[in-house]
This record gives C-alpha cells, structure tokens and sequence, in this order.
C-alpha cells in the first residue's frame, strides 16, 4: 500500500464519518460544522486528484461562503427553545432503505463497467492546469456560454432569493 | 497509486448519504445540508473521471465549476425559501408544511 | 502533488503548535471552578435566556450578496490568468461577466436591501 | 552550493545525511527534514509574534505620547514573554453551557488559519516556501478558516455579547472579502499568474505605480478583515465589551490576541509582495538570501507599521457606515479598476513600458478621481435635501 492510498483512506473515512454526522446530529449548528468537515475532505480529495484550483475554490465558496450562510439561516430560523421533537421523520427506515439500496445500485453499475479500476495517467510536464481551464472558460471553441449562463444563473438566484426572504408582507 | 473505482465508491457512498438525509431529516435546513452532500459527491466523480480519463480536456473540471455555481444557487434561493416559511408560517420542519397537501 | 504535502504539513504542524500552548496552560494553570466564575459574563448582570437569540435579517442579506459575488469573483481568476494571452474578445466577455454581477448589485441597492434598518 | 547562497538547501541536506546516516528510509528522511524545517518557520513566527506585541505596545504609547513597557529589559523588551509566562499559569475557565469541543477548537483553527499563510510566502528566491499556483486564492481559503473560527468562538460561548460580536466581525469579513479578491484580480492580469513568486519576479516595477488604487483598496480592505480600528467595531468595548472573545480566558485568548497581531504582520507582508516587490529590492536579494529574507521581513513590518498607524488615527465606524462603505464604494470601485485594468492591459499590451507604465497610472488616478467626484456629487444633493428641509424646521419654533 503506497503512502498516498493511506492518505485517501484517512480522509475518505473522515469524510464519510462525517458526512454521516450532518445528516444524524440533531443540533443544526453541529451539522453545519461537520459539513465543513466533509467539505474540507473532500477539498483533500481534490488535491489527490492534481485538481488544485477547485481545492482552493472549494475551500473559498463553500466553507467561507455557503457554510456561513447556512450558519447565519440557522441563527436567523431558531425558535425560542432548543430543537424539540425527533431529528428524523417517522419514514426514516425507507429512506435508509432507498439511500442503501441506491448505494447498492450505483455499486453493482459500477462494477459491471469496464472502466472501472482505471489507474491515472500521468499528468504531462508543464500541464498549467489553471492555463487550461482559462482557456476553456474564454475561448470559444470552449466553454464561453456556460460561463456566462453561470452568472446569469446566480444573478437570477441573487434577485429571487432577495424578493423572496425580504419583501414586506 | 489510487484506482478510479475508490473514488466512484467514495462518491456513491457520500451520495447515498445525502439521500438520507434528505428523505428523513425533518428540518428544512438540514435538507439543505444534505443536497450539498450530494452535490458533493456528484462533484468528486467529475473531477475524478478528467484526472482518470484525458488530462488535457477540461470539460471535468468546467463542470465541477457549474456545479460550484448551480450549488450557491440552490443554497441562496433555498435558505431564502426556508426563512421566508418560517416568517409566514413560523416553522422550518418539512412534514409540516402541509398546504399543497390537498 | 507532492506541494500538497508540504501544505499539509503546515496544516498539522500550525495545529500542533497552539494545541501545545494550550496544552501547557492547561496543565501548568490552576483549576479551582466554581458556579460564579463560571457563569456567563454579562457585565455582573445575571444573564436572561440564552446566548443563542435570534438574528436580525440583515446579516443574511450581506451574507448572501457575498456568497453571490465570492463565487463569481473566484471564477474570474483563471480568465485574468490567460488574459495576457487572449485577445478582446476575452476582455469584453470578463466586463460583461463582471457587469451581470453588477447588476445584482443594482439591483438589491434599489431594493433597499443595502441599508440597515 | 555553499552556505551563502542557499542557507536553507545546505542545512535540509546536511541534516538528512545524518538522518540517511542512521539508516533512516530516504522518503520519511525527507518528510521528516521538511516536518522540522516548518516547524523551525513556525518557532520562529511565534517570537515575532511576541516580539509584534512589544512593537505594538511600544507604538500606540508614542502614538498616544507615553512612554509604554519600559521596566522589564531594556526599552522593556522583556515585558511579552513576562505576559506569555502569564498567561501560561493563568486559569482556564469555560463558560457553563457552552459548547466545550466547538469552545476549544476555535482558537486553535484561529491561530493556525495565520500559521498556514506562511506557507506560501515567498522568503527569498531560493526559499519559496510551497509555490503553489493557486497562491492567492489559497490566502482568501485560509482567511475563511479564520471567519469560520470566528463564528465558531462567537456562538459556542453561550454568550449574548459574543454572538453578536461574532455576527458583526462575520459580516464585516465576508464583505471585505469582496473588494480584496476583485483587486487580487490585478496582479494576477499583470503578472498572468496567481502563484507568488511569479507576482514578485514579474515586478520589474513595483505593481503600485501600475495600480495604486489597487493597493489601497487592499490595505482598506486587509484593515478589515483583519477587524482592526476603524473596523474593531465586533470589539465595541463600549458596547460588545470584547466582541467574540469576551468568554475566553488565559492561553486561548492569547491565541486570539497573537493570532490578530500575526494575521496584520501578515498581511503587511501580502501587501509588500503584491504591490511593492515582495524580496526584490534593487537586485539585493541575488547577493544572498538572507538579504531576501531581511528585505520582505521589513517591507512586513512597514506595512504593518501603516496599518498601526490607521488603527491608532482613525476613530471606529458604525455597522451600518461600514456595510454602506463597502458595498456602495469600496466594491463598485474595485470592480471598475478591474474592468478599467483588463481593458487597458488589452489595448497598451504592445505599446513601450514607459507608455503602459503611465496609461495604468493615469488610469487609476482617473477611476478613483471619477468615483470621489460621484460620491461628492451624491454628497452634495443628500446635503441639499437636508438643508431644504431646515426653513421648516425653524418655522416651528
């Protein structure tokens, strides 16, 4: 076992452990901390893939930006008291049900595919990977329209979620 | 060195999780949480099939930048939503957003 | 890769070291509790309630303006990597990409949503 | 290769021979030698950060015309490490009902979301720490591991005081954050990368002739996320008592407190390397690296004597000025610098430097004259409003 199948097991046990905690743990706060565990697990993971732009970008958005505004929502939707009542809806035994039987599925689909225990390739000498994906986003042969429809997209959720949240009653 | 099929069951593993949660927790905000687990996941394999597959197309990783995008989106227009409900009908609990029911 | 690793080890060694210094206060400081040192701070008033109260809207409305804008901001940063290399065609779009975000901007200052009421 | 030209380099090998030596494997050998090396930078970081807390005591008495520590050592120099012996024994007390794990770890995450910052700043051109690519962005994710342990500190205190201390430092940080990664745009379109060394080696000249307004907008927007004065408004004495760490005592607020006065250092340093050369200083640093290391050590050290001296001249602002200052001025600026930048460096890319040199300056002097006089014309109208309406005023009385 090489050093590096060590280091992904750590962190992918971290992230699943984790993981299973945001959706187990009864104080919302709580659950928003492990996120950001599972999240920072899975920016490792990105950095074992030689993807180091969205490792940091992953840091940046979702554990600066939308972990804190989970935070904040948290703050802002609390009642007076502590959560009462069960964390889990009385159903919860079906949706373990379907979220095993989905892993089932996903597991028996992928292991019937031949691409299946691929080993990467190496990664070419001089490779920029934030060169390319520059160039990706603003050639047009690329990807010019989705980068543009991205940010008409979070326009659109700036504006609906402004009207929505705030307007006066 | 890591085969590609340790991180589809990583992902598979991270997504069903997500499911979970989003099928039993009662709060909508913790349903919030676990979509960005799933989201998660979906982003893991992308990025894990253009490390595993042609180093010099970036379309892997053009689409993990949307799903970036398209997550702060649902997550803005979501916790809107959750804020909105609980100022009308003061709750964040799902089941009991029962409105539409009939 | 392997730059990586030196991060991550900055990551356990910058952890190590305040664990320590707290770690060694710990052990060298008094522990003498008792219910009044231990209470909430609030000024020698007893506290009301708890600490956890509820938030103004407000601070959702900057927060989600940043989250907008942070996301969007990131995404320019490959595109001012290659722009010495690209010609105007490259520039126009990073402007208007930069003008949608604007508008957003515009758009919750008409709505009032900048001021804190 | 002698010691003079790569101190580092000799060391590492010299110490992993020996290690290599004792029949140690030659990869863990490596590993280990790189384990020591950081955790030497991080020894060494911690004194100056003791040593930043006599500077800083030192200058807000000659700001305020006192004299400060001057009992213990000479000019009182031994005065920080009599605090930090203080705060050693001191009792260690936690809050009842606070949220004891999520009550400890904060400190910590705050303190080494300043330690890894130096993991990619460039010392000297042989000692680049890791030359990560992504090295801006990596600063912005290291700065939200630290908002993160400010709202983690803030609401497991189970303290009204701290919660709101932690909301306001919060939302002052991610708003700041804002114009700080849209000026980070401009190195990166001048030096077409964002890894830190490639910012300093393309400096021929220094980026704050090509963008002054740029560095401003930085060391404005470095001052905030930092929480200083006139943005401490999260401390509030007079209303917030301490803002998010009223409930600390003992080392962990010593953490807090050596974590903020590192982070300014810190980014005094930043401020150097993006806009005023980093180790480069009139080809010294080729001469040794020890002249790299003393060069960006100082060039630190002003910019964190500058934002002293804002700290200790400017009054603090209210919540509502500061959210007003940054999303209605600092932002919308930043944003046209950066479109003003991108057009510019398209159109003069071909001209002679002299030539792109003064089209970016005067560029930048235009965007900020052209906002100044938006504000003031906004200015003038919001004052005629208010004074049209005083005739009505004293019609009352």
């Amino acid at each position: 076992m090489t050093a590096e199948q060590i280091i992904f097991l750590i962190v992918g046990a971290v992230t699943l452990i984790s993981g299973l905690m945001v959706v187990t743990v009864r104080n919302l706060i709580h659950a928003a901390l492990w996120l950001v565990a599972t999240l920072f697990g899975v920016a490792i993971l990105y950095t074992l893939l030689n993807a180091s732009f969205l490792a940091v970008v992953q840091v940046v958005v979702y554990i600066g930006a939308i972990a804190i505004l989970f935070i904040f929502a948290v703050m802002l939707t609390r009642r007076q008291s502590a959560e009462t009542g069960a964390s889990v809806n009385t159903n919860w035994w079906m949706g373990a049900l379907m979220a095993v039987l989905t892993f089932a599925g996903l597991a028996y689909l992928l292991q019937s595919w031949s691409g299946f225990s691929k080993q990467a390739s190496a990664i070419p000498s001089g490779f920029d990977a934030i060169n390319q994906l520059g160039d990706a986003l603003t050639s047009p042969a690329g990807f010019v329209l989705p980068f543009e429809v991205a940010s008409v997209l979070l326009l659109a959720a700036l504006v609906g979620a402004v009207y929505l949240a705030f307007t006066k009653k | 060195m890591i085969p590609l099929s340790w991180y589809l069951i990583l992902a598979a593993g991270l997504f069903s999780i997500g499911l979970f949660g989003v099928l039993a927790r009662r709060n909508a905000v913790a349903i919030l949480l676990s979509v960005e687990l799933m989201l998660n996941a979906v982003n893991i394999n992308l990025v894990a099939f253009w490390r595993y597959g042609d180093v010099s197309l970036m379309a892997g990783q053009v689409f993990a930048s949307i799903v970036f995008s398209v997550a702060a989106a649902e997550v803005a227009v979501g916790l809107a939503l959750v804020i909105s409900v609980y100022r009308r009908r003061n709750t964040v609990v799902a089941e009991e957003l029962d409105l539409l029911k009939w | 890769m392997n730059e990586w690793l030196y991060i991550g080890l900055f990551f356990i060694v910058g952890l190590i070291i305040p664990v320590g210094a707290i770690g060694v206060a710990w052990i060298l400081g008094p522990k003498k509790p008792n219910p009044i040192k231990q209470s909430t701070y609030e000024c020698g008033i007893e506290p009301v309630g708890e600490g956890w109260v509820q938030f103004k809207a407000q601070y959702y409305i900057f927060a989600l303006v940043f989250l907008v804008f942070d996301v969007e901001t990131v995404f320019l940063f490959p595109w001012a990597v290659k722009l010495g290399q690209l010609g105007m065609f490259a520039v126009v779009e990073g402007i208007v990409f930069i003008l949608v975000l604007i508008a957003g901007l515009v758009y919750t200052w008409r709505k009032g949503m900048l001021e804190w009421v | 290769m002698n010691f003079w030209n790569d101190p580092l380099k000799v060391a590492a090998d010299w110490l992993t021979g020996i290690l290599v030596g004792w029949g140690m494997n030659d990869v863990f050998a490596h590993v280990l030698v790189v384990f020591v090396g950081i955790f030497v930078l991080i020894l060494i970081l911690m004194v100056i950060d003791i040593l930043l807390v006599w500077i800083e005591r030192k200058v807000v008495a000659r700001f305020q015309d006192r004299i400060g520590p001057n009992r213990l050592g000479p000019f009182g120099l031994i005065q920080p490490f009599a605090d930090i012996i203080k705060l050693l024994i001191k009792e260690d007390t936690t809050p009842d009902g606070a949220d004891k794990v999520v009550y400890n770890l904060a400190p910590m995450l705050s303190m080494m979301s300043v330690l890894i910052l130096w993991a990619v700043v460039p010392l000297a051109p042989v000692m680049l720490g890791v030359d990560l690519n992504t090295g801006l962005l990596f600063v912005i994710a290291a700065g939200s591991i630290g908002t993160l342990s400010i709202i983690m500190a803030g609401w497991s205190s189970n303290n009204k005081f701290s919660t709101i201390g932690a909301f306001r430092q919060v939302a002052m940080m991610i708003s700041f954050e804002v114009p700080m990664l849209a000026v980070m745009l401009i190195p990166t379109i001048f030096a077409g990368s964002m890894g830190m060394n490639a910012i300093i080696q393309s400096q021929d000249i220094w980026f704050f002739w090509l963008s002054p307004l740029a560095a401003l907008i930085f060391l404005i927007a470095a001052i905030a996320e930092l929480g200083r004065s006139p943005f401490d408004l999260s401390e509030g004495e007079s209303e917030l008592v301490a803002g998010f760490n009223v409930e600390y005592s003992g080392m962990k607020f010593g953490m807090f407190y050596a974590g903020e006065l590192l982070h300014a250092f810190t980014f005094g340093g930043f401020w150097g390397i993006l806009f005023f050369g980093g180790y480069r200083f009139f080809g010294l640093e080729q001469v040794s690296p020890i002249f790299g290391i003393l060069i960006i050590l100082t060039k630190a050290l002003i910019g964190y004597w500058v934002i002293m001296w804002v700290k200790y001249t400017m009054m603090r602002i209210r919540i509502d000025q500061m959210l007003a200052f940054n999303w209605k001025f600092l932002t919308p600026v930043a944003f046209a610098l950066v479109m003003v930048t991108a057009l510019m460096n398209a159109l003069l890319r071909g001209a002679d430097s002299w030539l792109y040199i003064t089209g970016m300056f005067l560029s930048n002097v235009i965007v900020g004259w052209v906002s100044l006089e938006i504000v003031r014309s906004i200015g003038k109208k919001e004052r005629e409003k208010v004074e049209g309406l005083k005739p009505i005023a004293e019609a009352h009385h």
